[in-house]
């Protein structure tokens, strides 16, 4: 295991190349075990939010996440990003979204509670995209008959959309909810 | 922002941008025909724009500018009727959801012409489009919650992930292993409850959902039975070992963990509730998994008092 | 394709970002694609040695390689990063620790003893894994039916755990009077 650095510059300097070398968001204790631990969480977060001050201006953000901080590129350099890759990125239809989001606010769902909500039958394809992006997976089975299997959204969907958990997807618009009698036909 | 062809195609906002309702191959399409005869191949296009009767529903209430919670049944099933009389000319097969959401028009119109007998101990009566208006409403909250969720920044396609390269020198390690682990996996055995309390708890938003899904995960990993203790991880502090156990307790509630304890103060099993069919019950819980290379440290060890 | 900026440290910015996102070198020629070839390749080589020269005093540096530009994690920081995911030293499952600390305390003891401690089924890999690391081994057999093996731990195991004998184990009372200390926090 290296060496604590004496000098806290160093420190943070080591933060931001593990960071900016990951290939996955790094903890918060990931980033500690570096040092053999030898580094109190506090001073990494604050250390962390100071890395996130300095790249403020800068074509990439330091960003905290579900599974921990990760550097990435801001949204409007996407577009320059995408021409360099010949690969399209991927983009879902309405049923795929509208799957996602039931799954989301609802987990953990079943694919008849997806249909329920939905009012037509969700086709096999639009939970294997998500499931492939691994974003949805399997965390059990519903104890009724057939124990349909019941969908979760992963931590991959939260860091991939840079959320740190479900309490911070966009909420819910609010619907009236009372229900006015009316006879007229 | 939603600058997404996808979602463009459907009919999302009609009250707030009326006059671009859909986008058909690149075209806007200004307006659905008002009148009940739709050309067959408007209604083509038709098809690929709705995702559904309710979503049918739901532009026809829409369009009409009818308040969701006070539908009028006989015009509203008239219309419907008609859409998907023209859409059963073009796509049978398709046809089938709209034709049982037709069923259950009809059905609430008719109960909606029947006289209602007041019953003594009900202060109101059930309103006949009560579950329609239900219907209506949880769709098009999680329609609109697909379109914010569409326009939210997403790996891939709106940011990239910085990943600078690394010159690495490799070398195969072993797990290493103290007198400290050894007595750990002891107090692991001997089962006994600690909450670290001087932990500082950082300010955190906790679902009960989320930690619902985390620990089927964690049951579906196990291949079997936990130990009910060994499912909290102290390290994360109260507030979170706390959700942690209502998310336990809302799962036994939905039957989808099973939760036993052979008797009094012997240890509490937890397992999946798909686990039943298993041929012993208590399994191999760690076939497959010899080294772990564990996310966290402090892997939960400690069982909770809670 | 996205717009060429008429700012040159706009230029700059989507070529860092580019830079950043991207694990293959990129030529000049893959950059200028993101511009419609509308920059120069001159222009472009100008950016990246300025680019080349701010990234000088951080812990990444920007690389001419044959094939193209592309950051590199400063040598000096590999050692850290190495000691993170995904080269994060293994830990053993708590099946094998507790499996373990049975054999030590306990011995010689066969499987089955194993799993009347523990409550569950001992799977083979993970008396396997215990006797490949060449800390535990069959000692005997029990003369009873099926003559199962008995296991005990070896001198390595005291070696590797720097200890002399097996009396210099952590005694059991001792644990149970941490634990209740601890309890009585």
């Amino acid at each position: 295991m290296p060496r604590l650095p004496s000098n806290p510059a160093e420190i943070k300097r080591i933060l931001e190349a593990a960071l900016l070398a990951t290939q996955e968001p790094l903890s918060v204790s990931e980033l500690r075990h570096m040092f053999d631990d030898e580094l109190a969480a506090d001073t990494v977060r604050k250390l962390l939010d100071e890395l996130r001050e300095e790249w403020q201006e800068r074509p990439v953000e330091l960003l905290q996440m579900a599974t921990g901080w990760r550097f990435r590129t801001r949204p409007e350099y996407a577009p320059y990003i995408e021409a360099l890759n010949p690969e399209k990125p991927p983009r879902y239809s309405r049923a795929v979204m509208e799957t996602l989001a039931i799954i989301a606010y609802r987990q953990p769902v079943t694919r008849g509670d997806i249909e329920d909500i939905r009012g037509v039958t969700v086709a096999t394809q639009v939970v294997k995209a998500l499931e492939e992006r691994g974003w949805v997976d399997v965390v059990g089975y519903r104890d009724t008959p057939g124990r349909p299997a019941l969908f979760a959204t992963t931590k991959k969907f939260l860091d991939d959309l840079g959320l740190r958990s479900l309490s911070e997807l966009p909420p819910l618009e609010q619907i009236n909810q009372t229900l006015e009698l009316n006879d007229a036909l | 922002m939603s600058d997404t062809p996808v979602l463009d195609t459907a009919p999302l906002q009609e009250t707030a941008a009326p006059d671009a309702l859909a986008r058909i191959y690149g075209q806007p399409l200004e307006q659905l025909p008002l009148d009940l005869y739709i050309p067959p191949d408007a209604m083509a296009v038709m098809l690929d724009a709705f995702e559904g009767p309710l979503d049918l529903l739901l532009y026809l209430i829409r369009k009409a500018n009818i308040n969701v919670l006070d539908i009028p049944m006989a015009p509203l099933t008239v219309q419907y009727l008609e859409y998907v009389e023209a859409m059963r000319s073009q796509n049978l097969e398709l046809a089938a959801d709209y034709l049982v959401m037709a069923a259950m028009l009809i059905e609430i119109k008719s109960r909606m012409l029947l006289p209602r007998a007041k019953q003594a101990d009900e202060e109101e009566v059930d309103d006949p489009r009560a579950e329609l208006v239900r219907r209506l409403i949880e769709y098009e909250q999680m329609k609109l919650a697909a379109v914010a969720l569409n326009e939210h920044p997403q790996a891939e396609r709106d940011f990239h992930w910085v990943e600078t390269w690394v010159e690495k020198s490799g070398g195969q390690r072993y797990p290493d292993v103290s007198l400290d682990d050894l007595q750990q996996a002891w107090k692991a055995i001997l089962r006994q409850a600690q909450l670290h309390t001087s932990h500082k708890v950082q300010r955190e938003e906790l679902s009960v959902r989320e930690h619902m899904g985390l620990i089927l995960r964690q049951l579906k990993e196990a291949e079997g039975f936990v130990e009910f203790g060994a499912m909290f991880d102290p390290e994360l502090g109260a507030p979170s070992v706390v959700v942690h156990f209502l998310a336990m307790l809302e799962l036994a509630r939905e039957r989808l963990i099973r939760i036993t304890q052979a008797d009094a103060f012997m240890p509490i099993y937890v397992r999946l509730a798909i686990a039943d069919d298993a041929e012993t019950p208590l399994s191999d819980e760690e076939a497959g998994q010899i080294i772990e290379v564990p996310a966290e440290e402090g892997e939960g060890d400690a069982p909770v008092t809670v």
